[in-house]
């Protein structure tokens, strides 16, 4: 134990020996003496350096672990009712989808989890090819040419693409929609402070964006660098991504659109709506919903912008013999070669969460993709039929959705997911007037492959308990 | 994957389901709907399982063997942090759940930032940037409310010092400074005097790492932040080098305000063949008021909430952060505790010492002096005498079963090869990995220029990747045999 | 393993106790305490790790690729039954548990129970046997006990072809019979006459597999059945390759008496690199009395507990079979379902005969009509002409990424390959197969007696390893480099 | 899905041309029409063959096993408390020890899970290293000189060395102690029935076997080829193997001792006490428990036996290139070289259990597999103690006892077990007076290092409620 560290006593003294010295101490001779920690002796005389309790042996982790995971109401699989943990109706960019065991059994592969970045290719084609078959799906998704190896999520993924679409117009200005994400356009904000971005929101209209009038020749007194805009947006609904292109077009801004890669299975890509850069959250193919975390950025771009495209990217070439080989390729947009004048700061990214969603893509396939997005309508669609026949719930906006609605509730929605939660439902996701991008409080629904019918009707029957 | 494809074959299936079947048409606008399906392999789960479980027998791991890349701290991730991290009750938890079913995680995410503001000696913790760089950047963002709320807003620039890793400089650009190098000094430190030249009132901060990117521990520390707190400025660590110090010393006790730890390197997240990892950022109690929000915050009856701080710069993740990730490290704190954590210092700084001793005769040691966690050689000399290049050691290492060490960094250092042993790897492993790095030296020859020959590929064309760019299948090159 | 260990290092922890901490002297009696503990190797958990994911890498699988050993059955072992068989629910259960804590687990044997009957038609089934062998020796003690309870103690001898696979004859004598063993035709089938001409009142029964080992249909199984009925003795079906005929005909009906099937190739156990398996046993309502017990049964109220048949013959097992292995093939029965099964049968069919008539003119087919699950072609001629034997082939197939077919068995054909491809593999994949045999052919040369040369290790010396044996690492020779 | 079968229809089609043939159906015509299954077309209008359910998609199969699991009371981890799943103090053979997940992680890496029997060796140097290394530690247990690569169990393993002795000595007497775990006795009973092994049962006095008197020259009537005796027997007491050899070397028998590996941490090897062939149930180091298997038979023996070695050996040898390698070895004993007169007709064995001892006796290593003898040990006395502080409870025998022990209750010990269910305890198993090897009905009562002090207190005052 102690750090899984396998030097023996008698190890560490020889080792000691062969630098001259006499203690592991003087191995820190040269940190000042001011500022090395003086340890305080314990009952039992060892020295304690930090205020933390001594290590634990495994059984013991696990335990401390369990209870922890006990302490959450973790979300049930389609089999099980309400009793074993929650039943999701929640979505909001993080949804409850089935990962197949030969995915997770994939992607758990200890070469691909202990694997470092792939800077010596020649013993990484491993995760090189994996991340090159990624990239490969998540364009075709887009509709676009490029795919990098991954950001953070969703969020970072949307700022790289500002920060992209204002270095190529070398515009600040940035028409963010309401209808993204309201953590993604926080996130924007946040990093706006820094790199200077200036982000203009714009409001929705009955739930799709309602973009500003532009002068039909374009010239506008401040015009932007980018539109952004979701696709289907924060309240589920499906944007005018025509509209978008053309108000792009006539502002000479490019157009940014954060895409849900599952709705991707029955909606036309972005890319032939003209869209410049598809970003999105990957969490829905092949990653848990894990408290929010690790997720997965997706980001795609045109070939044209691909020299300013942020994080890694991975091509395909040859080896010494000339056999197929894979490896991170136009490394000089890199933080590490170019530093202060790189595209981006990302060195780590989510390599791994990229890997599973290229298997999960590949376990799909064409048509699976397509089943998939086509059985989370068909469960929102009745999920959504279902509520709006009970008294006193509206949709909280009129645009057409998908695979996720907003309605309005005769009740707090707070207080009502609070309430669904004791009949074992997470019922939605609460939305203050800003998550409902102004429309007041309402709560956003989504059902995914995994709700049953009877786990439908049994949300349904709960709800029109809590809300009268 | 693509090549296995055959139109119609699939390894999908999907429960049994009641649900009306609406078709597409009926659900999705006419202008919406895709004309086509996405095209996407179409594969068995039979051949989807061997080509991933080939491709990871075309992977090197940190479980197959020593990884002694420099400033990566590739250390054994235990399983049993894999274990806790697929919990159910940790991995199936929506983000948006409201804190009555989250109480778990919250005191998770509680305990881990008190613990690793212990590690520091920083005040408050943020747990939301998912990697080291993100973390970089919330710390300016950081400096930049602070000055901004002191209605300082004439500071334009910050200080990193030349062998500074890139991410660094990168960051100082997206936080909206200019980034102002100072060069090292003779011993491979911050060089005092020439850092005081540039310091004056535009300056906001400076970012260091310590020990250093040469494995130093910056013995002037403590004069170094007091300069640059003296014109007003505030003094950023770069936690990638922490493995080192744990237990040893700490940020906060040497006067710096902001701190970001990598969590994938020190706390034995597995990297995940780059990432995900987790940066959390520590701050002093002056700068806690602006950390990125919301925060895990305990209520006086013990129960669990989020608290965003009251001048917060904002969110900087779409969620909580790498939240799995997150469950990695405490998990392998709860196993070390802070007994462990010392350890893990003192042992990674005694192999990185018996390295530099053991290689010094074979290698250059451009800075023979007591190392901490890491030891950079140089094969400046070894590229004179036979023109064999740090780079191609590291091809002929990748020959002998170990991975390679960081090559070609730091940039002040000609041919470096920056070797970061861990303290996972047993006095056998080190041993046969320098036998291994001796013997590479003692036969060099022009040979080695072709290295590595016995691994699943051979010297790979970085230069044809770039100018022939094909990063998709689409654009792929007709094969050329192999993989 | 042994040459990393190091005196005193460990990678073991215990959980925090509070137990009195008794001595060994307080707890053992002296002369039952250990001198000293013992020998094993010390090593870290991280060394522990990286031994043993390398030796992995020097191990194909399944997972890596077509194993096409005939008679073995090497199909797809899907990920969600090693999920399912891991559940902690089922995996943590106490075997001693009484019925009333293990409802779930009595309720799937007695259900894997009612579909293996049905599957091969017979009446009732045990789940005792732990591998196929283990099924043939329950097959062949009852068959002794249903003598007996006729009174007829005389038979002393169970016919067997000679194809057989190594198992029957070997079971029959620890049966307590004489093997007797019979020709096949110029078909590949039994003889028919001859079977004959041996059957009398000491024939206890016959031993069968069909499709035969040469992977060809019985087309006069009634017949013979029929035969050996009419002389008093029982028909025993060896299931290993029941892959062939699921859903298409049941030994049952075939007129067997006796079933034993090895769930490790038809259900999609995965083999574990030679088990575990399982081997249930399937019989007719006369037989059923006399089934190991106990056995899963239903109450009328509807629960599960454990009953023994009146004539039992006692256990042939510690607890219940190979329940985790057992639980595994109630999940791969619950994936396919019927539709499934009869689905695999008609691939594999179509994959082997799709072979053979490939490969045929190639090598010399000595049965050369429709096949079932697996071919046998014979490289008899190809060793005529250029030397090249059935083992250098299957050796030059390793280097082509390829797991060997089956070499030198059955018995009955000169220079025999074994191939059986199985349903999971695609046509793709069987292509290439056949494009590396045809290659092999093609190219055959006295070269091919050093294959294989790309593996982790060269052809390796059997016969010594006979000769001076090393059985243990203590035993062991100085090293001669490599491993 | 449908048999994870990759086909597509076209495929089929392609690959029926190519034989000549129109339809799958035809290629069965080689079975007689009598004998093919007809099929009953279903409403849909499809043939169904057999009478089983059609195939389920995966999130089916798993809801479906996982209610199976759930309606098991399965055992706790050691930081649990009642009520979630039952505190485990049942032993007999099959015991409640902890898993390091380092040991489950590397045993199913699918190369070891999914690799055949060793045939190929030049492929299989994986799976043959490890059984080396396995067979090697085994040996060492035992202190004897070769270990096979496992057979299915305690009982098989037992089942193989009564047969090995009788072959060796011509003898078909085995002198079987009523201390040998009554389920392996039931299984060496059905087996005889075959070998012609005739079992002569000998009973146990106050806890130990009580060896018939031999006459000093050895000359007895009937004189057996073996002895065998389990060390500690099944009421957890320490057998005299001194004694045993003393009355086997008279007899001119072979000592059989059938081992408990964990508890081998602590006890002078058989071997050392002049075992000739030492066996055991490998189920303690590394599996769980599993509702009785797959588990692992250990079989060792001196070397003078090795050619009569049941089941697969490994042995060490060179490659071409002189390389260290290993393969299946005196593969002449084997079944499908020999046949009929094979040393035994065991084929696949439990090798992956095998691989899994294997790596947890690595992971114990020498200081680890005595702390856990000992920590059992303790844990044992510690529960020992304070029930007999109970009133009305006794030992059922006086011998010393290890890692197990036997009770005499106040109560019928099978109503006992029913009602500490409630409580959340396996109390243990209750011995009827063959599994008390003639003593009587009592408990039989086992204590892990998984079990806690807390545990077993709360375990002794359940007790004590229970048996009054
Ligand atoms: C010194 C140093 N700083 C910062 C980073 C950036 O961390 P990350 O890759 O997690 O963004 C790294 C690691 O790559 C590093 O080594
Ligand atoms: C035809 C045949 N019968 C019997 C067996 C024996 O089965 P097992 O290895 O499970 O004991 C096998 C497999 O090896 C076999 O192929």
């Amino acid at each position: 134990m102690a750090g899984y560290v396998p030097h023996t006593d008698a190890e560490v003294e020889s080792m000691l020996g062969f630098l001259g010295l006499s203690s592991v101490d003087e191995l820190f001779s040269v940190v000042p003496a001011a500022l090395r920690l003086a340890g305080r002796p314990d009952p039992s005389g060892r020295r304690r350096f930090l205020d933390l309790p001594d290590g634990s042996a495994e059984p013991d982790v696990l335990a401390e672990m369990e209870r922890l995971a006990g302490a959450n109401l973790a979300c049930a699989g389609p089999g099980v009712g309400a009793g074993h943990g929650l039943v999701c109706f929640a979505g909001g960019g993080a949804y409850d989808h089935e990962v197949p065991e030969a995915v997770r059994a994939l992607a758990s592969r200890s070469e691909y989890v202990t694997a470092y970045t792939p800077y010596q290719p020649e013993v990484a084609q491993g995760v090189l090819q994996a991340l090159f078959e990624y990239q490969t799906m998540v364009a075709r998704l887009a509709g676009l040419a490029v795919a990098n190896a991954s950001l953070y999520d969703g969020a970072s993924a949307c700022v790289e693409a500002a920060n992209l679409a204002t270095a190529v117009t070398g515009r600040p200005g940035v028409w963010l929609s309401l209808g993204v994400h309201p953590h993604w356009r926080a996130t924007m904000a946040t990093l706006a402070a820094g790199s200077g971005v200036e982000l203009v929101d714009v409001p929705l209209d009955d739930g799709v964006t309602a973009w500003p009038q532009v002068a039909p020749d374009g010239v506008s007194p401040d015009p932007p660098g980018a539109l952004v805009v979701a696709y289907p947006n924060h309240l589920g609904c499906l944007e005018d991504l025509g509209l978008a292109r053309r108000v792009a077009d006539t502002t000479g801004a490019l157009l940014v659109v954060a895409l849900d890669p599952v709705a991707a299975g029955l909606l036309r890509p972005p890319g032939e709506w003209g869209a410049d850069v598809v970003v999105g959250e990957g969490q829905p193919l092949g990653t848990p919903l894990s408290f929010g975390g690790p997720y997965l950025g997706l980001f795609t771009c045109r070939l044209e912008h691909v020299r300013r495209l942020p994080g890694r990217l991975v091509g395909e070439t040859v080896d010494t013999e000339g056999r197929r080989a894979y490896v991170s390729t136009l490394r000089t947009r890199e933080q590490d070669i170019r530093r202060e004048r790189a595209s981006s700061n990302v060195c780590t990214n989510q390599t791994l969460i990229a890997v599973a969603c290229g298997v999960q893509l590949a376990w799909l396939g064409t048509s699976g993709l397509r089943e998939l997005a086509l059985r989370c309508a068909r469960a929102t669609r009745y999920t959504r039929e279902s509520l709006l026949a009970l008294d006193g719930v509206e949709p909280l906006v009129g645009a057409p959705t998908l695979r996720e609605f907003a309605l309005r509730l005769p009740a707090d929605p707070a207080v009502v997911v609070e309430r669904m939660l004791e009949d074992g439902f997470l019922a939605g996701i609460a939305l203050d007037a800003d998550g409902g991008a102004g429309n007041g409080p309402g709560l956003l629904v989504a059902a995914t492959e995994r709700r049953t019918r009877s786990q439908i009707d049994a949300y349904v029957a709960a709800m029109d308990k809590v809300i009268r | 994957m693509f090549e296995l494809s055959s139109p119609g074959r699939r390894a999908w299936s999907f429960a049994r389901t009641d649900l009306p079947e609406w078709a597409a048409a009926d659900l999705v606008p006419p202008e919406h709907l895709a004309p086509e399906p996405v095209a996407l392999p179409e594969v068995s789960e039979r051949d989807l399982v061997a080509h991933h479980t080939r491709l990871t027998h075309r992977q090197y791991s940190v479980d197959l063997g020593a990884y002694p890349l420099g400033s990566c701290t590739m250390k054994y991730n235990p399983k049993l942090a894999d274990v806790a991290a697929s919990l159910p009750g940790l991995a199936r938890v929506h983000p948006a759940a409201p804190p009555s079913c989250t109480q778990g995680w919250l005191e998770l995410l509680s305990e881990l930032s008190r613990a690793l503001a212990e590690v520091t000696g920083m005040a408050a913790v943020t747990l939301q940037p998912p990697a080291g760089a993100a973390g970089e950047l919330t710390g300016l963002l950081l400096l930049r409310a602070w000055h901004a709320s002191q209605g300082d807003t004439g500071r334009t620039k910050v200080v990193i010092p030349d062998s500074a890793h890139g991410t660094n400089p990168a960051s100082v650009t997206l936080g909206g400074y200019e980034a102002l190098t100072v060069a090292s000094d003779h011993r491979g430190c911050v060089d005092l005097a020439a850092l005081r030249a540039v310091l004056d009132d535009e300056v906001a901060g400076i970012m260091l790492t310590n020990p250093n990117t040469l494995g130093l521990f910056e013995d002037d520390i403590a004069a170094i932040t007091a300069a640059v707190h003296e014109v007003g400025g505030l003094v950023y660590y770069d936690g990638a080098n922490l493995n080192a110090i744990l237990g040893v010393t700490r940020p906060g006790d040497m006067g710096f305000d902001i701190v970001h730890l990598n969590l994938h390197k020190t706390f034995a997240v597995p990297h995940g063949g780059g990432g995900p990892g987790a940066g959390p950022v520590a701050v002093t109690e002056a700068l806690a008021p602006f950390l990125p929000g919301p925060l895990p915050a305990r209520a006086p009856d013990g129960t669990y909430g989020w608290r965003t701080p009251a001048r917060s710069i904002g969110r900087v993740h779409s969620w909580h952060g790498n939240a799995l990730a997150l469950a990695r490290a405490y998990a392998y704190l709860l196993a070390l505790g802070g007994d462990g954590l010392r350890r893990v210092a003192e042992i990674a700084v005694l192999n990185a010492n018996w390295l530099r001793r053991r290689l010094g005769d074979h290698y250059d040691v451009p800075h023979d002096r007591t190392c901490m966690h890491e030891c950079v050689v140089s094969a400046a000399g070894l590229k004179r005498r036979t023109g064999v290049r740090a780079a191609d050691v590291a091809k002929r290492l990748l020959e002998e079963g170990f991975h390679a060490p960081t090559v070609s960094f730091p940039l002040v250092v000609e041919e470096a090869l920056m070797i970061e042993p861990t303290e996972t790897e047993s006095p056998q492993t080190l041993a046969a990995l320098a036998d291994a790095l001796v013997r590479i030296a003692e036969a060099a020859s022009v040979q080695d220029h072709h290295a590595p020959r016995t691994t699943p590929v051979g010297r790979v064309d970085e230069v044809r990747a770039a100018r022939r760019l094909v990063a998709t299948f689409d654009a792929r090159l007709p094969p050329t045999g192999g993989g």
